[in-house]
């Protein structure tokens, strides 16, 4: 019997989209409704249909394990980070007023930082815990 | 050494005591020595703190004060004083004479044994100096605590449910009733400080005075007061120096003790007399005293019958207490002291009996006197001072009980007191009577009677001249200075009177 | 090199449209979205012509209000079944050519028997289709092969 | 009307849900849940225009990706009792 | 909004009081998740559907700058969710290796196997 | 044109209603797994698609149909590729489809 | 620059060491990495309460924010107070954490732990200091979930069943504690605690408020396993690594009495929350029910661990029992426990966590001949016991005390005597340790079991210490928790 050519050529067509959707979602989350987790969220599930259509196998030549954890870390220092720089520079926590001259500039890349961590977190732990289910009966 | 100092220091002698002991277990006779050196280190030094007490000095030390108003401290006053005297005093010869019989027997554990015997020794004295009802009760539980062990030395089935009954009924008693007693006391009076003259007077009144005393005596479970009395028969299953321990020394002389200072300290005698709530305890007392000697009487174990024979005498100090009179407090105090030594005596010797000759039963000792003159000759000194008869240190403290009773019109418990006499003669006398005038069982003779023990032939340092079969010297020695004891304190009665009087001062 | 490039002006036309903020900050980030993706689907190896038809695109926009007009006219025939008390269907396995070159024309033709309700694909072969029917018109409908030309018109040449 | 889609929306779900419940295989269920996904994208949808806040649209858009996924991740659970096998060398859904 | 703001609540109750019978009534221990993710989502319907806040106040954050508002309502129910999906995906996890240890995810099973040695 | 627009889109979304139910009633009524199929592809697509379109029709011509039209346009493509997922997964399991009306094949 | 933000810090320096846990994957950097955290923690805990206790209660605004909108964090003299509890529990763990996981934890775990544990420090640190109503339940659900990893760690498999049943049951909990905040939400519209506090007011008596307080407590007696709604804690104490048991049972419950305390106090007000509402009928009995049954069935455990988990049952018994007497006195107890019961029950519990490292179990019977062979765990076990019975000396005694004074205060005669009589039921499961460990024999060839290494003897020694410190010396304990009492009380009004 022949490969699944459906699944395939659906996923394939649909994938950069969802991706472009996740990235739309991340640096638009001052705007509307969007933010990090979204974003991290949808990311992942892109991942996680690529995993799914193509094996595990292929999945982890995209992103290792170690490089998921590396993410996942940096994502949450990155949050934290921006924080202590806030903190630093004579602010309160997340007070992103005092990350430029301007505090506009300022919150604008304060939250966009904020976010960009927390999506790349929320997408570096969705994808572990799904190897983390899928890779189990392996082991 | 002023007294603050002694004061301080003889808290820690025991302790000390305690840490050197556990140290130097493996050596026992280093080990016995520290006992019994730290015996007479601490009654010397709780000797040195008398003359200042009899010159109306109230050496105080406060070690912490956990809560306003809620202090741990000392201080000593005329009824600690005795107590003191007492347990320090009695811990030298109780000492010696468990050298003597754990040797004699072959105890195993001996360490812990001597180690506890000091750490109890510690929760005694600091139960005497005890200067409120927080600090008091803290070092009454520790003295349950440490004499647990003790207890349960032999590690048999039925030494651990002997432990656990004893357990049971202190803790339960001292948790629900003395300690909810010292709670609210300090509820309603904002201290808990012993002083002169009470602190509930004017601040309590009507029934709650006789729910607080009741709590107080009932929850002072180591008085033994009945119903709460069946912890002190059990323990019975421990070595004979614990029950000496317990009987004369530590235990039920703490719990009279706690009962007689609350009454003058806390109530104030002329307070409690006033509010008329000491009616029902003198009536509990009563009451014990009698059923207890009846108990005694129909027991043939003869620890068992000196169990019951102490749950009666502590009764009598209740009873002191309960009077809330001058004679009746001074009387039960000095029943302390008397009862201790009178009870000591006996305790010994059925120690010494059980060392020596593996008899535990009063229907097995027909004849015991010929083998063992002294011991009985003892036993005979002790009885009658518990009995109450001159020139024995009993008959002063009962006398003045009696004059309490007297004082209060108190008719009945009066005679019950009178009466009572009669009973101790009733199960005292005819142990002392089959020992030296009944011949001796054939069945009983060669010592496998004793339930506990697994000897064949005698112990080791039994003396065996002829047909003498006396306990070994360090059982013997003991036995000789508490009778000697029990004459002295008849002489020196007056002393203690003196001392003892300012308790009741209104 | 084709695909990599049609996908990556079709991305960035739809974060345009998406998007509705035209300031220089959040059209960077959209230039740096799509490169971001275009690197991760070439290193995920799915920018083909399956996953960019560019070819075809044009061919597939005429087929598909053809199409729509199919499922809205199946769907009627359907939803006439559900609603008839003794729901009068016939379902039957049934196969049908599939006379498409390439993956993705078999895909189309695959999916539009899916969606055009009383018939679903359920296994497809290199030259032909299994169907489920749900009636004997669905079936006559499909084996008349008018969707089978249709999507083979789409696929072209190439 | 928005009123009448959203009654109808929630009917379909409902039915959705009772199909789910009565089964009787797998398939039927998964298939339940796949159409009360539909049902409730479109609930959002109309929802979200009804309430004036079509920024929310992009909830809709989410909810119908992982509807799709999910069915999908089901379906392969199914199949092979895990999630490991797949991919164009090992058959996975592919084979 | 009226005609709806009334009854959502009983939505809400009902699916609050589904998905707390599932995870009370089944046995299996996905399934019983399932349960707990309804009655996770019940509320996010609750807050969803809450509408305009009694008395809200208008979320202007900064008093220098007007340049954001803030959503409130919209960020509970995203962490809510946010922390549903955890939430799911731990437990989801606590049963695979709850599989992988006692072979079964059964909760009558697993008792079986727990009581025999 | 305005009034055109709006009378469209709220004959779209009531068609598409009724279509939505149509759907789940035949997902109730139908006797088998596949059969079943078929009626969830009504909600999917007619019901589906007329509800977006007519919402893409309230929306005009604004960035908020764009992500109409992307909903619709993922949602058409989305459900047919399920269902064929699912019908080919229930296949290969062994799963029998009824043919005919009762008989099995 | 640290002093103004410690606030922040307090929670952000242990959030942030999580990450970088993950990003060593390495056990002994992690463990450097968590400790160090912690250590700051602790130290910023104890300089905020110093603050607290010096200049009044701080508020610090998150990202500058005024305080209605943005999220505030505040702390008063309870969140100082309970502060310093958890994150002082949290060093003591660390400290002793090296040696028991490297036996009960596989070693490629034990990032994961103290990534978790760092996790669980932060939930439990956030959810104190926040003065944000929709925060305490994010950072309850922070630490809930990283405490269910931590169960899960435990080696037998129970662990894993523990851990899941632990799952659902807080889950359910903290969902109706949202739903309770949601509903309070939507009838102030703010989310800030002072601010609902201040808006409740006109709408305290509505149903929707009403329906928010019953949900909340429910959630939040689940979360603090108050009886009956207790039954995910014994297991989960059971199964988990002695440390997590430790560190969860000194803290998580500890904290959920917070929140408790916090919202009927703060947000609620006591006349609401007590006189409104039956919640005083229903507290008090369920209280005391708790603490007569969970004893008890304590007294027939078979597992140390077992035993000492429904004696927490049994002691959140007495927590909640002095906050329902709402007196000064009774609040004053219920804190002053809430401390003390984390001194003396995670003494206990990394006394046991010692003899599961030794002897590798738990089972009361595996404890024979103990005393002799482990003497200072098996001292740390009784003075913590005693503790637990209430014995003088101890801080268990001073718990006591304030609960039997507040009982007497109101003149509730029963209960006063119903706590004391329950210290007897403390009696008898210490006990039968005691007893077997020192009473008992050992089984033959026992002779290899040593002492536990001086690194976890050191940590819990420390807690013992506290225990007998804090119970001759209450003017840092009962002193603070008085003044927290009369400021809840106080603030209301
Ligand atoms: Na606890
Ligand atoms: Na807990």
């Amino acid at each position: 019997m022949k490969r699944h050519s459906v699944l395939r050529v659906v996923a394939k067509l649909f994938l950069p989209y969802i991706l472009l959707f996740a990235l739309y979602v991340q640096f638009h989350g001052d705007f509307g409704p969007g933010g990090g987790f979204q974003a991290g969220v949808i990311f992942a599930a892109a991942f996680i249909l690529y995993a799914l259509i193509f094996g595990l196998r292929t999945a982890h030549k995209v992103a290792s394990a170690d490089l998921l954890r590396i993410l996942m870390a940096a994502g949450l220092l990155l949050y934290a980070s921006v924080g202590i720089v806030t903190m630093l520079k004579g602010g309160a926590y997340l007070d992103y007023n005092f990350l430029r001259h301007d505090p506009v500039h300022g919150q604008h890349l304060g939250i966009l930082l904020v976010e960009l961590g927390v999506g790349v977190t929320v997408a570096a732990v969705m994808v572990t815990i799904f190897f983390g289910f899928a890779d189990r009966k392996n082991r | 050494m002023t007294s603050e100092f002694a004061l301080i220091a003889a808290p820690i002698i025991p302790l000390a005591a305690a840490l050197l002991v556990s140290l130097s277990g493996k050596i026992p006779n280093l080990r016995d020595s520290f006992s019994v050196l730290a015996g007479i280190i601490l009654f010397g030094t709780v000797v040195s703190i008398v003359p200042d007490i009899m010159a109306g000095g109230r050496p105080a030390f406060t070690v912490v004060e956990v809560m306003p108003g809620l202090a741990l401290g000392f201080l000593v006053e005329p009824l600690g004083m005795l107590f003191a005297l007492v347990a320090s005093g009695l811990w030298i010869v109780t000492t010696i004479y468990a050298i003597g019989y754990m040797r004699g027997h072959e105890e195993s554990n001996q360490t812990r044994f001597f180690a506890s015997f000091a750490v109890a020794i510690f929760a005694s004295i600091g139960v005497a100096f005890a200067s409120n009802l927080l600090t008091l009760f803290m070092f009454y539980e520790l003295l349950t605590l440490s004499t647990y062990p003790l207890v349960t030395h032999q590690r048999t089935d039925e030494a651990m449910r002997a432990g656990r009954v004893y357990l049971g009924i202190l803790f339960t008693t001292s948790i629900c009733f003395l300690l909810f007693a010292v709670i609210w006391t300090w509820v309603i009076t904002g201290t808990t400080d012993f002083t002169p003259g009470g602190i509930l007077a004017g601040k309590a009144e009507g029934a709650t005075v006789g729910v607080l005393l009741a709590l107080f005596a009932f929850g002072t479970g180591k008085a033994a007061l009945m119903p709460f009395h069946r912890w002190l028969p059990a323990a019975m299953v421990a070595p004979t120096p614990v029950s000496a321990l317990l009987h004369a020394v530590a235990v039920v002389k703490a719990g009279v003790f706690t009962i007689m200072k609350i009454v003058v300290y806390i109530f104030g005698i002329s307070f409690l007399a006033s509010t008329g709530s000491n009616q029902w305890l003198i009536w509990v007392a009563s009451a014990t005293i009698v059923l207890a000697s009846l108990v005694a009487l129909t027991k043939d174990n003869l620890k068992a019958r000196l169990a019951y024979s102490t749950v009666s005498q502590l009764s009598y100090i209740v009873l002191g207490a309960a009077l809330a009179n001058q004679a009746g407090v001074v009387g039960g105090s000095m029943h302390i002291a008397m009862h201790a030594f009178g009870k000591i005596t006996l305790f010994f010797c059925a120690g010494a009996i059980y060392v020596a000759h593996h008899k535990t039963k009063v229907s097995e000792m027909n004849g015991i006197g010929r083998q063992m003159p002294i011991t009985l000759f003892a036993f005979l000194i002790g009885s009658l001072s518990v009995i109450g008869l001159p020139p024995f240190g009993g008959s002063w403290s009962k006398w003045f009980i009696t004059m309490g009773a007297y004082e209060a019109e108190q008719m009945i418990p009066f005679a019950i007191l009178m009466v009572s006499s009669l009973l101790n003669v009733a199960y005292l006398l005819p142990i002392v009577f089959r020992g030296f005038f009944l011949a001796p069982k054939e069945t009983s003779d060669d010592g496998h009677v004793g339930h506990v023990s697994d000897h064949d032939g005698p112990s080791p340092g039994i003396w065996k001249i002829g047909a003498l079969r006396e306990a070994p010297l360090f059982c013997v020695l003991p036995i000789c200075m508490t009778a000697f004891g029990c004459l002295v304190l008849f002489f020196y009665a007056s002393e203690m009177h003196k001392m003892l009087l300012p308790l009741g001062a209104p | 090199m084709k695909y990599l490039i049609g996908l990556g002006v079709t991305l960035m036309a739809v974060w345009l449209l998406w998007s509705g903020h035209y300031s220089p900050l959040i059209i960077s980030f959209g230039v740096a979205s799509c490169a971001l993706v275009l690197a991760i689907t070439h290193r995920m190896n799915v920018v083909d012509n399956e996953a960019v038809p560019v070819e075809i695109t044009g061919r597939l926009l005429i087929y598909l209000p053809w199409l729509a007009w199919q499922v809205i006219l199946s769907n009627l025939a359907v939803a006439r079944i559900i609603l008839s008390p003794s729901l009068p269907i016939a379902p039957r396995l049934i196969r049908t050519p599939a006379g498409q070159k390439g993956e993705v024309g078999r895909v189309i033709f695959a999916n539009s028997i899916t969606l055009t309700p009383g018939t679903v694909s359920l296994i497809v072969n290199d030259n032909e289709i299994l169907v489920h029917a749900l009636t004997q018109e669905a079936e006559d409908d499909l084996q008349s092969g008018k969707m089978n030309e249709q999507v083979i018109r789409v696929e072209g040449n190439a | 009307m928005y009123a009448v889609a959203i009654v109808s929306v929630l009917a379909t779900m409902f039915l959705a849900v009772s199909r789910a419940f009565a089964g009787p295989t797998v398939f039927d269920r998964i298939l339940a849940v796949n159409t009360f996904g539909t049902a409730t994208v479109l609930f959002i949808s109309v929802y979200v225009f009804m309430g004036g806040r079509p920024d929310f649209l992009d909830l809709a858009l989410v909810y119908a990706l992982l509807n799709f996924i999910g069915t999908i991740a089901v379906l392969k659970f199914l199949q092979f009792g895990n999630l490991a096998v797949g991919g164009e060398d090992e058959g996975g859904l592919d084979s | 909004m009226d005609y709806f703001g009334l009854y959502n609540y009983w939505i809400v109750i009902f699916l609050m009081m589904t998905g707390f019978y599932i995870v009370i009534s089944r046995d299996n221990l996905i399934k019983k998740l399932i349960g707990l993710n309804i009655f996770q989502t019940s509320v996010f319907l609750l807050f969803i559907t809450m509408g305009k806040v009694k008395g809200g106040t208008a979320p202007i954050i900064n008093h220098h700058f007007d340049t954001y508002s803030n959503p409130l309502p919209h960020v509970l129910i995203l962490t809510a969710i946010v922390v549903g999906v955890a939430t799911m995906a731990v437990g989801l996890s606590l049963v695979v290796r709850i599989n992988e240890a006692y072979h079964t995810i059964e909760e009558d099973d697993i008792h079986l196997v727990e009581e025999e040695p | 044109m305005e009034l055109i627009l709006d009378m469209a889109s709220w004959i779209l979304i009531v068609v598409g209603s009724v279509f939505c139910v149509i759907g789940a009633v035949g997902l109730l009524r139908m006797p088998d797994f596949y059969s079943r199929i078929h009626a969830s592809g009504i909600t999917d697509t007619l019901g589906a698609g007329c509800i977006l379109g007519g919402l893409l029709l309230q929306s005009g011509l604004t960035l908020v149909s764009v992500k109409v039209a992307f909903l619709l346009f993922f949602a058409l493509i989305a459900s047919p590729t399920a269902a064929h997922a699912l019908a080919k997964a229930a296949y290969l399991t062994g799963e029998k489809p009824l043919t005919r009306r009762g008989k099995s094949a | 620059m640290i002093r103004e933000n410690l606030p922040a810090l307090q929670v952000v320096i242990p959030l942030m060491a999580a990450p970088i846990c993950i990003l060593f994957k390495n056990g002994r950097a992690a463990y450097g990495i968590a400790l160090a955290a912690t250590l700051f923690a602790f130290g910023a805990a104890i300089s905020l309460l110093t603050q607290v206790l010096g200049v009044g209660p701080i508020s610090y605004e998150l990202g500058g924010w005024a305080a209605p909108w943005g999220i505030e964090y505040r702390v008063d003299y309870l969140s100082g107070f309970v502060l310093v509890l958890v994150s002082g529990m949290g060093v003591v763990v660390q400290l002793f954490s090296p040696a028991s996981i490297k036996r009960e934890i596989d070693e490629e775990k034990h990032y994961l732990f103290h990534c978790a544990f760092l996790l669980c420090l932060t939930g439990l640190l956030g959810i104190v200091i926040t003065g944000d109503a929709f925060n305490v339940f994010v950072f309850l659900e922070i630490s809930a979930l990283s405490s269910y990893i931590l169960i899960s760690l435990g080696k037998h498999r129970r662990a894993l069943t523990s851990a899941y049943q632990y799952l659902i049951m807080g889950t359910i909990g903290s969902t109706f504690i949202l739903i309770g905040i949601g509903l309070l939400y939507m009838m102030t519209g703010t989310l800030n605690m002072a601010d609902i506090a201040a808006r409740i007011g006109p709408v305290a008596t509505t149903r929707t408020v009403l329906a928010a307080f019953a949900f909340f407590t429910v959630g939040v007696s689940i979360k603090m396993a108050l009886f009956p709604l207790h039954l995910w804690l014994p297991n989960a104490y059971a199964y988990a690594p002695s440390v997590v048991t430790a560190f969860l049972a000194a803290t998580a419950t500890k904290v959920a009495v917070y929140v408790l305390i916090r919202f009927t106090f703060t947000i609620f007000g006591e006349h609401f929350a007590f006189e409104e509402t039956p919640v005083a009928t229903l507290l008090m009995p369920l209280a005391l029910i708790g603490i007569v049954v969970a004893s008890s069935i304590a007294i027939f455990q078979k597992s140390v661990k077992r035993m000492l988990a429904y004696s927490s049952v049994a002691q959140i018994g007495y927590i909640v029992l002095g906050v329902s007497f709402v007196s000064v006195t009774g609040l004053t107890g219920g804190i002053v426990h809430l401390f003390n019961h984390a001194l003396m029950k995670g003494g206990l519990f990394l006394a046991v966590a010692c003899v599961v490292l030794r002897i590798g179990s738990d089972r009361i019977d595996d404890f024979a001949g103990l005393g002799r062979r482990m003497p200072v765990t098996m001292f740390a076990f009784v003075v913590a016991g005693l503790s637990m019975i209430g014995v003088p000396l101890t801080v268990g005694f001073i718990s006591k005390w304030f609960l039997i004074q507040a009982a007497i205060e109101k003149g509730w005669w029963p209960v006063a005597a119903l706590v004391l009589l329950s210290s007897l039921l403390a009696v008898a499961y210490i006990w039968r340790v005691v007893e077997i460990a020192y009473f008992r024999k050992p089984p033959e060839g026992e002779d290899r079991i040593t002492e536990a290494p001086v690194s976890m003897l050191l940590p819990m020694g420390a807690l013992i210490l506290a225990t007998i410190f804090f119970g001759l010396n209450t003017e840092a304990t009962a002193g603070v928790a008085r003044q927290a009492a009369e400021y809840l009380m106080g603030a209301v009004r």
